[in-house]
């Protein structure tokens, strides 16, 4: 079941910091199938404008209880900016949920490591986790404003930590240190589960690696379909010469199976 | 004539025929942009279309190219997939047996790296139960000529034609690439070695630089252009290859909009693939279909071939 | 290396040299987009441009295609403007003296329908003071060939510009079509008979038809397809091109922005032409230059020429 | 001299009825040398999206005293459409003033007639002939929501008539008809200037070439520039093989110098 494609109508489009957004839409037969970690497909043109011709990618960061899904997005090029210029009461059509979100794993530590905006794949499975078991919750990024939604993240647990490479919010420092200081702490099993900048989640999978600690990551691929169509999504696997298919097989895959070499 | 307004609505006759296969409509899904078909399923009712083409096979299977394998263009797309796919055994067996149950006439898309390969593979299809058509693709490098695209010369077009025609039965539609001089001479020896029918085109061969990073933004350097942008080449060859051959032909390119798919059919195609459009926006196929019918009704064109330009 | 941000601000060399011929730097105006000249003065500082290269010329005035001659497609243009233009001597006694008074360098764009009618002009053009270098746009058809595009074949593409060569000591570009099976063996056969220069790329053959008034939407039924649509097809062969033969090479086709342009220079392109974007937005040369110029201070490259990627 | 490109601030956007809008932009260098006749190449789309790509001719419909220049316009296709969805606030580029205008002859009776939108281009000419002779204007439309200003007109002169095909505003009746009417009952010399469809041009030249009084017409044609640079916007001549180029030799001509059997 490759999602629904849906004329979604726009509920909210909020500027939260310089160039990030938080849009919200209706689109009650998406939000009730949406897994953490899963992802739609947004057409961001409007009045069949075939320039910029691709949908945008977008993770689903929060669903209401009320048939409405949210994307947290920063405005980076010509699709997202346009897709900014979209007001609430305009229609949009967004394909989803899509991909393969986080296997949640209960009965341990979960340690949530998000760096930027890849927070935006991490808060429905902090809110599953949170259900279920001790959650750790570690967000980094370059300053205050390329966060602005970390209280979404500190309600959920007491075990929160942020830090900024200026020190605008949080302490000063790299996500990795923090991580480092993190597993000296923790007994008992744990998993991690990552979403950032793709050096970032290198960093994390050799640091946790070593530790034989399993972790899942969320990464990117530029997409033209997000169903499995095309093909053009591939990254290279760990083990072997073939692909993994970032839109089907992800975009959340065990850390292992990953070929961490190349793409850096 | 066409504009006349009756008062009693038509009900337009869609239904083509192509080297003796009969399709319900002219609408089919092209290769490369539908996947092994039942990806589509649930976002299109697959049993509406003329004809669903899979996605390119081999002999044996390929990995693909290096990422990144997509850049958008303005108003195109640039891929450089690398014709990754599972191979035609594994096809044979773990996909087809789950196609069967959809209504629409399966056409297979083959590529070779050398004429025994498409002879081969043509074989191998000849007795597989629910393909209906072969669709195979010219556009690869022929391994033995220095890596020359099949279809670029004449004489090597002709002798994959003549090689799959003789190892099977199935209506065989020869697809044409768009990078040569001239399309009329590669259709005119196609259409005389024996295809059944002719789809054009393939994609245009392109590229794009990434100025940030300093380096082609394939990993495969060049890729094949498609989408809206590539619609006035491909719509001036099909024009070009109706009026130069008597097999039927297929047009290909940009197409996402009845509009479009309406320029092809008066150009003379006898149907359309949509490409591009679909890894889009799903549903265009079927659109497209709705379209052409309104089409039909509120110009009274009683029939789909009616459609196409005199001159 | 690029990346490096030095403290002192570097001011970046954009002169360039192509053929024996010095520009101030690598932003051209393109031929049929900038009309003689004069018409830009005002919305564009014509003395800051690299050069600009006046629309076709024949021997005799054309009158060009009949109407309509225009067509509007995803970020394309189609046009059949059928070559117009008031012919060399008009031009000459009407036109040059009015650009004198311009510092930036004439190039004067010929087209022929024969071998002698491209010697003939070169010849006259030779002696005109004011004009720095001649394009020769070979993308017409030759007469004598049945009407074959010199561009198309390559023993005729050389010859143009052998009997070009011979009649003028003025720097030769030769502007290549893009309708070609291979861009590159065009290329080698023009640069070894004694190309200056190549420019590339003119327009693609494309059509568009008019499903409201069921007819060809250009009366000519075929045009040339120019802007941001083409822009993949120009890069790849620009990239070819460069690394097929010694000489300069001119990137052309649906340049927009400072980015599109740095596409081309990273290609390995001399300089680039500015064609369609000038019609629909007056002082895009002028901005792209701009947008090169920051690029290159930002990126601390001192020389245009660095831009160009090594593989 | 070819005109200002101007980035140019949206005063209003006002839609007058179904599809028609009235879009007032400040453009003092523009409007401080316009002329009765002339049109703007307006840029349509927004970010950077190159599709549609050309920007959009429309004639300057109004002047005012404090810099701003209107256009009354339809939205008919995807580039006028994109036009009217462009707000008060944001800027947008105007290339103008272009082309040759009415040219204005005093001391006669001079008849405007007006065939739907080709109103938009009528108003600065019939304000220019109100200072200084006997102006008659004559309109016909379909119906009364395709000329949603036609007071605009009405109060420059008394002799003001309108038709509609349906009679929802006026006469029912045909322009032509109307105009026959008028002809018959001036006296003196007179001038003919007009604007509309191809065919209502083409039948009121041929109504009063057989009465040998002059008559200017403003044509229409697919432009790419506007600018006299591309040669696209040709049309053919009268009395030899040659061409007229709307842009720059227009879009006001001698409707002598036309060829009217093509493009009917
Ligand atoms: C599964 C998935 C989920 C995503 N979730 C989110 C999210 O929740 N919030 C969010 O802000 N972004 C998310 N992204 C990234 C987002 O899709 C891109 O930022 C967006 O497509 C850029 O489009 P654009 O037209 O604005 O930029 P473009 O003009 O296309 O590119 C601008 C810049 O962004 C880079 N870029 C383009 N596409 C991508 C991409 N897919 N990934 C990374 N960089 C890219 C380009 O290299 C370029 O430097 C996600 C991507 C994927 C694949
Ligand atoms: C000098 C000049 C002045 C004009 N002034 C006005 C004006 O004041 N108000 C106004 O509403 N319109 C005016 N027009 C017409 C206006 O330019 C077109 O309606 C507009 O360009 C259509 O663009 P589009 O993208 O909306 O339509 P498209 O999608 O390009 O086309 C939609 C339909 O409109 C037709 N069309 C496209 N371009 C033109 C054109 N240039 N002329 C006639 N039909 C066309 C097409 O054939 C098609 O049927 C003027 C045109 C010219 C040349
Ligand atoms: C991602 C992608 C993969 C493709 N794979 C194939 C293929 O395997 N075999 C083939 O014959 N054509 C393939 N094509 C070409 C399309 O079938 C089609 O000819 C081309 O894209 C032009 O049509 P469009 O503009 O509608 O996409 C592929 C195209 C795309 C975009
Ligand atoms: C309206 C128009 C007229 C043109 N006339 C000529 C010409 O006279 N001679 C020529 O060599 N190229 C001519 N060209 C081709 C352009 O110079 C250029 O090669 C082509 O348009 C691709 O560049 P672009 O995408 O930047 O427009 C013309 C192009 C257009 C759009
Ligand atoms: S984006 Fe098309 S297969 Fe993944
Ligand atoms: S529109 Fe370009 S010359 Fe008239």
């Amino acid at each position: 079941m490759p999602g629904f494609d849906i004329p979604a109508n726009i509920v909210e489009q909020t500027r939260l910091a310089h160039s990030i957004f938080l849009l919200t839409v209706d689109a009650p037969a998406i939000m009730d199938s949406t897994d953490p970690g899963q992802f739609c497909m947004l057409e961001v043109q409007e009045n069949n404008s075939k320039d910029p011709l691709l949908r945008r990618p977008l993770s689903i960061y929060k669903t209401g209880s009320n048939g409405q899904i949210s994307f947290l997005y920063k405005a980076v090029g010509k699709g997202t900016r346009l897709l900014s210029k979209r007001r609430p009461g305009e229609i949009i059509r967004v394909l989803g949920p899509l991909g393969q979100g986080f296997r949640l794993i209960h009965d341990c530590t979960s340690i949530l490591v998000g760096g930027g905006l890849g927070i935006a794949s991490l808060l429905l499975l902090a809110q599953g986790i949170k259900q279920s078991g001790r959650l750790i919750i570690l967000i980094g990024a370059k300053n205050a404003a390329e966060i602005p939604t970390v209280e979404d993240f500190s309600r959920l647990t007491r075990y929160f930590h942020v830090v900024t490479e200026d020190g605008s919010l949080g302490q000063r420092g790299m996500i990795t240190d923090l991580l480092d200081q993190t597993l000296q702490e923790i007994t008992g099993t744990a998993r991690i589960y990552t979403c950032g900048p793709w050096s970032m989640m290198k960093a994390v999978y050799h640091m946790v690696s070593k530790r034989n600690i399993p972790c899942q990551v969320s990464l990117e691929a530029a997409m033209a379909c997000g169903i499995g169509l095309c093909l053009g999504c591939a990254i290279p696997k760990s083990n072997s010469r073939g692909f993994l298919h970032v839109c089907q097989e992800g975009p959340v895959f065990d850390a292992d199976q990953v070929h961490w070499g190349q793409n850096s | 004539m066409i504009n006349q307004k009756k008062s009693t609505p038509i009900s337009p006759d869609l239904s083509i025929s192509i080297g003796g296969l009969g399709l319900k409509n002219p609408v089919l899904l092209a290769s490369g942009t539908c996947g092994y078909g039942m990806e589509l399923d649930d976002l299109l009712d697959l049993d509406q279309i003329g004809g669903i083409i899979i996605k390119g096979l081999s002999i044996r299977p390929r990995p693909g190219n290096s990422p990144p394998r997509l850049v958008e263009t303005p108003c195109g797309l640039l891929n450089s997939i690398g014709l990754e796919n599972m191979g035609i055994e594994a096809f044979l067996r773990d996909k087809l047996p789950l196609l069967r149950n959809i209504k629409t006439p399966l056409i297979v898309n083959i590529l070779g790296n050398s004429v025994e390969e498409y002879f081969e593979m043509a074989r191998r299809l000849d007795g597989a139960e629910g393909i209906k058509a072969i669709e195979v693709n010219i556009s690869c490098p022929n391994v033995k000529a220095g890596g020359i695209a099949f279809g670029t010369d004449p004489e090597t077009a002709a002798s994959v034609t003549h090689a799959v025609k003789k190892a099977t039965g199935l209506p065989i539609i020869i697809k044409l690439t768009p990078n040569v001089t001239d399309i009329t001479e590669i259709a005119r020896k196609v259409a005389s070695a024996g295809a059944d029918a002719i789809s054009l085109i393939n994609t245009l061969l392109g590229m794009a630089i990434d100025i940030k990073f300093r380096r082609p933004a394939l990993a495969n350097v060049f890729g094949g252009l498609s989408g809206p942008a590539i619609k006035p080449v491909a719509l001036r060859m099909v024009w070009q290859v109706v009026r130069a051959v008597d097999i039927p032909v297929i047009g290909i390119g940009g197409i996402s909009t009845p509009d479009d798919a309406l320029e092809f059919l008066m150009a003379g195609a006898r149907a359309v693939e949509i490409g591009t459009a679909t890894l889009i926006r799903p549903s265009t196929a079927e659109e497209v279909l709705t379209g052409i019918r309104d089409y039909m009704k509120t110009n009274n064109v009683q029939n789909v071939k009616n459609l196409r330009l005199p001159a």
